[in-house]
């Protein structure tokens, strides 16, 4: 009546390796709630500390009510347990202060916030307040595996890449590594659309929800941040605009490319399944027929996928690049941890299977 | 997931990939690729040719 | 610095039990779209054939974005290969006429239609348009495993109950069971809060987004089908109306029962943890702190959980129950896995351990 | 080629009465926001003041962005200026310390708040804090014109209703006025949904958007204050369950009732019309074709309608009474600029004719 | 107590002028409803006849629950009546076919729909399927006053502008007019987002609310028809992309525009002041406090009015423009009436003197 | 609407507009323009200089 039960078959579910200890910093904040879910269903992490300060004390599942069946409550960040990983999803400028603290709990620091994540102290001067900790910044490794693979094995220090830098990175990456686009000549508008937990747990009058309900609100109209990273690995200057739209997980990326030599539907083609035909976490999703023709966040929500696609405008060569992905995945913590297998040489997708839901409304 | 016998397998017209379609498709039946989500015409059998179907915008939106 | 991997210790991971094959009947519809999901994502199946009339030699892709991932093409529902389980989804009036296919097909058949939920063939002239196959009603097993777990066990027709059925029926069981509530004298009103994806696939101008979109809207006043497997069940009639709401998955049934006997809050946590502490899928959320105090869909949304919770209104002696499932998960797919699970005697689990998001949107 | 221009065909448009001058206390609000658009659109006042502390000296169209073209800056709530009439929407418990300050500064007040909404001080200090100036208490009139027309003409102390009360009252009044619903013995169960801006435009970590966006959640399970203006204006004690669900204006409640006496659709036609077939902002909406069959806050939104229908439940006498308000106008502000035009001898619906929109999503 | 009662200051109540007998061809449609909800309220118009086939004799309040006070009941649109003015609010393509008939029933006819839009036949070759009717092309009249109110007066043919290249032409207009902004050499990105409302009450798969709700989706990422009319009013070729997100009233372009010479944040200012300073339904919105900084189309929901506003991003020399409209008013049902005001010599706001809501959620 | 005894006269720095501001305002205190929205600075009050006061983007908020 059955075949054989073949447990190789059943692709990710097989556990290998080692069983690592972690804590998380920052433990009732959204990535760091993501953090936690995904640690405690991971087969190699054991989860032995989450902070709080507003909430010491409390269970986890009173912040996470998905995480109602941990058996964790939450402690004070001053008292860091010793572990194996330690992942911080602090607002930005806590980690540069607490990083000697984090290694002396931790081997291996996985950092969601931007403390870490640009390779120069200077764009700190010039884009955030300075840096308190530069001699750090050469050791980070930005986490973005399609980006920075090669340099995550045994990475100690892996700074998480911004949501909306990660989106673009995605989307714009291919046509670089193809010459398609040359970062030094060509124009790139970069137009986002991103949900509101993209603001954190925190929230003021912006994001009640009477007035943040069903918004199409430019929200760094110029200048935001993840400019400068985008520049750092791309070494791309892009023209960057955000929009808050009505939806709480998701970041989508339009990107307006214009490139100086004509291209062909069949180059982009070609761009795109270079880059992307072997990663595990990318999708190509490019016209076809059905409801969902192009990459949405609807898509991806709940998990670390990301989904790139493009069209061409054959009147004015310009070629219009659309990336999506869950700000909360592979736009935060699922990067993080994605990038902690790595370092770890763990199996890519270990913790990180979920393929999502349809169907799906404003998740 | 099918067996070999089932399938018949074409070229896909915009990247060249070689794909699999179900034994029984027919000249003129539309079927999506698994590579770019295209929907493709089945033009011939014998060898199996594939062209992309035209858009139907009504489909789909505005 | 590591401990040792323990594979048993990574619960739900550990392959078990043998492997049988799988179709889905309806795998175009949003059931079917879930069971494929899950049976494609379960160590114990494997997923040979997907039918649809409407698209027809179609990747299954094209239908569920998320599942772009999966090798296979919808083929017809005239053509059904030959499994060890077969799972329709297809409205009510389908598998009475096909049950015959069905079991000349399939060692197992499970249904997530109306058309074997009922015992008896007389309920189908009373509330649905009679039963072409009376003879398999008596063999049918309800899948509800909080209700009927102990028939499920080798069971080879399986019918999913309801999604508004199953809300109630999971809310007020305890208080039944623990004779807090009187089926034959106590009055009980049951309103019930939808979302959209209960309509299904098809959708018509009032399933429009413009039309749909923010809606309290009473759509089943009064009569709803859904009484009769309750008074089925629990031998209780209940006074039942049905609202759409703004989301796409999720039901959430509030019961407002008035006990003849005064009942104490002691005695409702003792009937409620009587009846689901030992639960996988159960979840008991009954005030306390924090912003999710009771149950809400979103708390459950994508996951096989049910959350139910009660208060007391000491003035007049009314107990509300609080009871919210993803109507996708819990109230149709998931159950259906779950019921096959314990029928196929496999962890109750297996392919159902997806444990939900937080923040989440109007998911 | 054109017909006489008729101006008193045009409802509503012709000028008649004097103008008075009036003042908003708590400005920046929702309600308060509410007040000054109806009332700078209205052709019978004039504003001269809103007032805010947070907000002391900016303009009025950064908090209301719809008011951009009013030119009036907020001033102190301690600097009050002489008006006509002067409106208060401030949380409960600020005017009943005030109320002497009001009536230095104006002939005629209007609360919004729940201060001088139920007519013995007991009640004040069974369900809020007790009261501080109860001698106001006799005369003060709910505004609720439906329910208190006769009372309104010349009163100088008129308290808005509670926007779940005011659901709930106009939906359950004609039956008692009808002899249908007997006060002391008939058991009635009243379900609420409402919209986020019932919590004002303060709001914590429960209605961040994150948290808030598409929740069914129990926010008031038993014991809500509106309880009591429902018993002090009805005489009926009803159970009572307040639900937040995805909207911002509305609030609907289904009454679910038992009468004593069998009931038949015609005597139901019979008690709505009866009570609401010359009310200018009231609709019964109940049962017929198209998508809108039954009252739902979607069709008043923006308006001060309030839609009220019924079914009936032959199996077991129930009848189930579905009402659908704005709480931002039928549930505050526009019942207070109704009641405000009785009291005045205005037209009833002076600077109310808005009919709403169609189609509208969440609003 | 009371101030003389000034008649004229209440503005826009005044009744001035004719009164004109009107229809609607398309009435049970979104644009149609709007018509008919702004024409009955209007006091210079009483509509006579509102048409529908699928509809046809039923009530106009069974489609539009918001009009159901109005006494009209659908005719057939092969029976028009004799009217002054003639709203047309069909799919394109069918009034290019009715245009004699109309002008056999009525002295003056405004289109909505894209046929009399674009000044030249070969456009219609060119992005629609041709042109029935050409003749008619050049008495045609584009009906945005904000662009052509000098030859709408006494106009008998009156085209209504697209609902996204309303929003991009408003945004984009000062630009042009000022010099800033050269159209021959300097590029344009323009970035939409629009509701669910633009796509008409029909609405299959894909504006089914399951799969419409909170996406972010490009539904035209290149080749949209609206930049037909962009190119032929602004003289400008720009890249133009739409996407799909959550909500349903509501387009909001972002135009980012790359001048040849340098350009300040006065000169930005002054352009748009010089624009629209004295338009009676253009708001200029850019930065400042609170929560509302940019244009967006929560603010103008369910109103007339259009907001502008801009961003200067001294990097690379972008113009970040914004622009935000209701598509059901600005975008097609408000310009239309805006624009037979403007013909027929009425005072221009008549009708539309609705200011909007706040809060007010997904509209 | 507030009579003229109420207000003061001041320029809006962006556009030059005159723009009226309440009698009571003080040094330092921050009020909008009605013409763009900007939250200014009082620098001065004999004559009124207005100034453009510094961004809170932490108001805002990502
Ligand atoms: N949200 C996103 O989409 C996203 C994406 C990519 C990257 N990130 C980055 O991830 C980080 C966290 O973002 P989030 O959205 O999760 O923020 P969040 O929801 O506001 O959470 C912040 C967390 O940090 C804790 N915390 C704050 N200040 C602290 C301090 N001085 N010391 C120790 N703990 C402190 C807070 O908890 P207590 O106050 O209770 O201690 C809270 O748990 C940020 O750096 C953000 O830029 C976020
Ligand atoms: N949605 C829920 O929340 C929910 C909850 C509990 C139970 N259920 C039950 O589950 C069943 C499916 O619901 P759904 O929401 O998934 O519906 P759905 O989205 O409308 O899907 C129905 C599926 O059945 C197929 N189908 C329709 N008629 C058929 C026929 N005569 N023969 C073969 N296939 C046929 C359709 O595909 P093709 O037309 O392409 O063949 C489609 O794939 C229903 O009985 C429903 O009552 C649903
Ligand atoms: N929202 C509804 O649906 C609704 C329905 C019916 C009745 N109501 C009632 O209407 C009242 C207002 O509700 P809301 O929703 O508009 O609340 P809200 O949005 O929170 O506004 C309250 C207003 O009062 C001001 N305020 C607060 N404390 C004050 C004080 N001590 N002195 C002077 N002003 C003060 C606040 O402004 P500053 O802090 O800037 O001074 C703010 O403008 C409440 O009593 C509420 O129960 C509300
Ligand atoms: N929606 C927007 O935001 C927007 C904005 C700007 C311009 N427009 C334009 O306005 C027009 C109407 O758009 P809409 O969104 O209101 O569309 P809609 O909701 O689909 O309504 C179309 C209406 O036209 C009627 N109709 C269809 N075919 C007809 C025919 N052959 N003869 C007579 N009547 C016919 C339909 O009713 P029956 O089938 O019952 O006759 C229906 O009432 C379109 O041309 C559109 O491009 C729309
Ligand atoms: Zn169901
Ligand atoms: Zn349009």
């Amino acid at each position: 009546m059955t075949t054989d039960a073949d447990a190789d078959a059943a692709a990710g579910d097989a556990v290998s390796g080692e069983t690592y200890t972690a804590s998380v910093i920052g433990g009732t904040g959204f990535t760091g709630g993501e953090l936690l879910r995904l640690l405690s269903g991971h087969p190699n992490f054991e989860v032995v500390q989450a902070t709080s300060r507003s909430a010491d004390n409390m269970t986890v599942g009173r912040s996470h009510p998905n995480l109602r069946g941990l058996d964790l409550r939450f402690s004070d960040p001053d008292d860091l347990e010793s572990v194996d990983v330690l992942f911080s999803a602090t607002p930005h400028g806590v980690s540069m202060g607490q990083i000697d603290a984090y290694f002396e709990a931790a081997d291996t620091v996985v950092d969601l916030s931007a403390d870490f994540r640009l390779p120069e102290a200077d764009a700190y001067d010039e884009w955030y307040d300075g840096h308190e900790s530069p001699e750090y910044l050469e050791r980070a490794e930005y986490a973005l595996p399609e980006l920075n693979r090669e340099n995550l094995a045994g990475a100690d220090l892996i700074a998480g890449g911004g949501c909306n830098a990660t989106a673009t990175i995605l989307g714009l990456k291919p046509l670089v590594d193809a010459g398609v686009l040359d970062p030094e000549t060509d124009q790139v508008v970069v137009d986002v659309k991103v949900g509101s937990s993209e603001g954190g747990a925190g929230g003021g009058a912006a994001s009640s929800h009477p007035e943040r309900s069903g918004v199409v609100r430019p929200y760094a109209p110029t200048s935001h941040r993840h400019e400068a990273e985008i520049e750092a690995y791309l070494g791309l200057s892009v023209s960057f605009t955000v929009h808050a739209v009505e939806m709480v997980r998701g970041a989508s990326a339009t990107c307006h490319v214009f490139p100086g030599d004509p291209v062909s539907k069949g180059d982009l083609w070609g761009a795109y399944r270079d880059a992307y035909a072997d990663e595990r976490f990318m999708r190509i999703v490019s016209g076809g027929g059905g409801v969902y023709r192009y990459p949405e966040p609807k898509a991806v929500a709940g998990t670390n996928y990301g989904e790139v696609g493009f069209e061409l405008d054959p009147g004015n060569r310009r070629v219009v690049v659309f990336s999506a992905i869950d700000n909360m995945m592979k736009g935060s913590a699922g990067q993080a941890v994605h990038a902690a297998n790595i370092a770890l040489d763990l199996p890519e997708d270990a913790g990180l299977e979920f393929e999502g839901l349809h169907p799906v409304g404003s998740p | 997931m099918t067996s070999d016998t089932d399938t018949l397998v074409a070229e896909d017209p915009i990247t060249g990939d070689e794909i699999e379609l179900p034994a029984d498709v027919e000249v003129g039946e539309i079927i999506d690729s698994p590579v770019t989500g295209t929907e493709l015409e089945v033009i011939s059998l014998d060898p199996v040719v594939l062209e992309e179907a035209p858009e139907l915008e009504e489909d789909w939106g505005e």
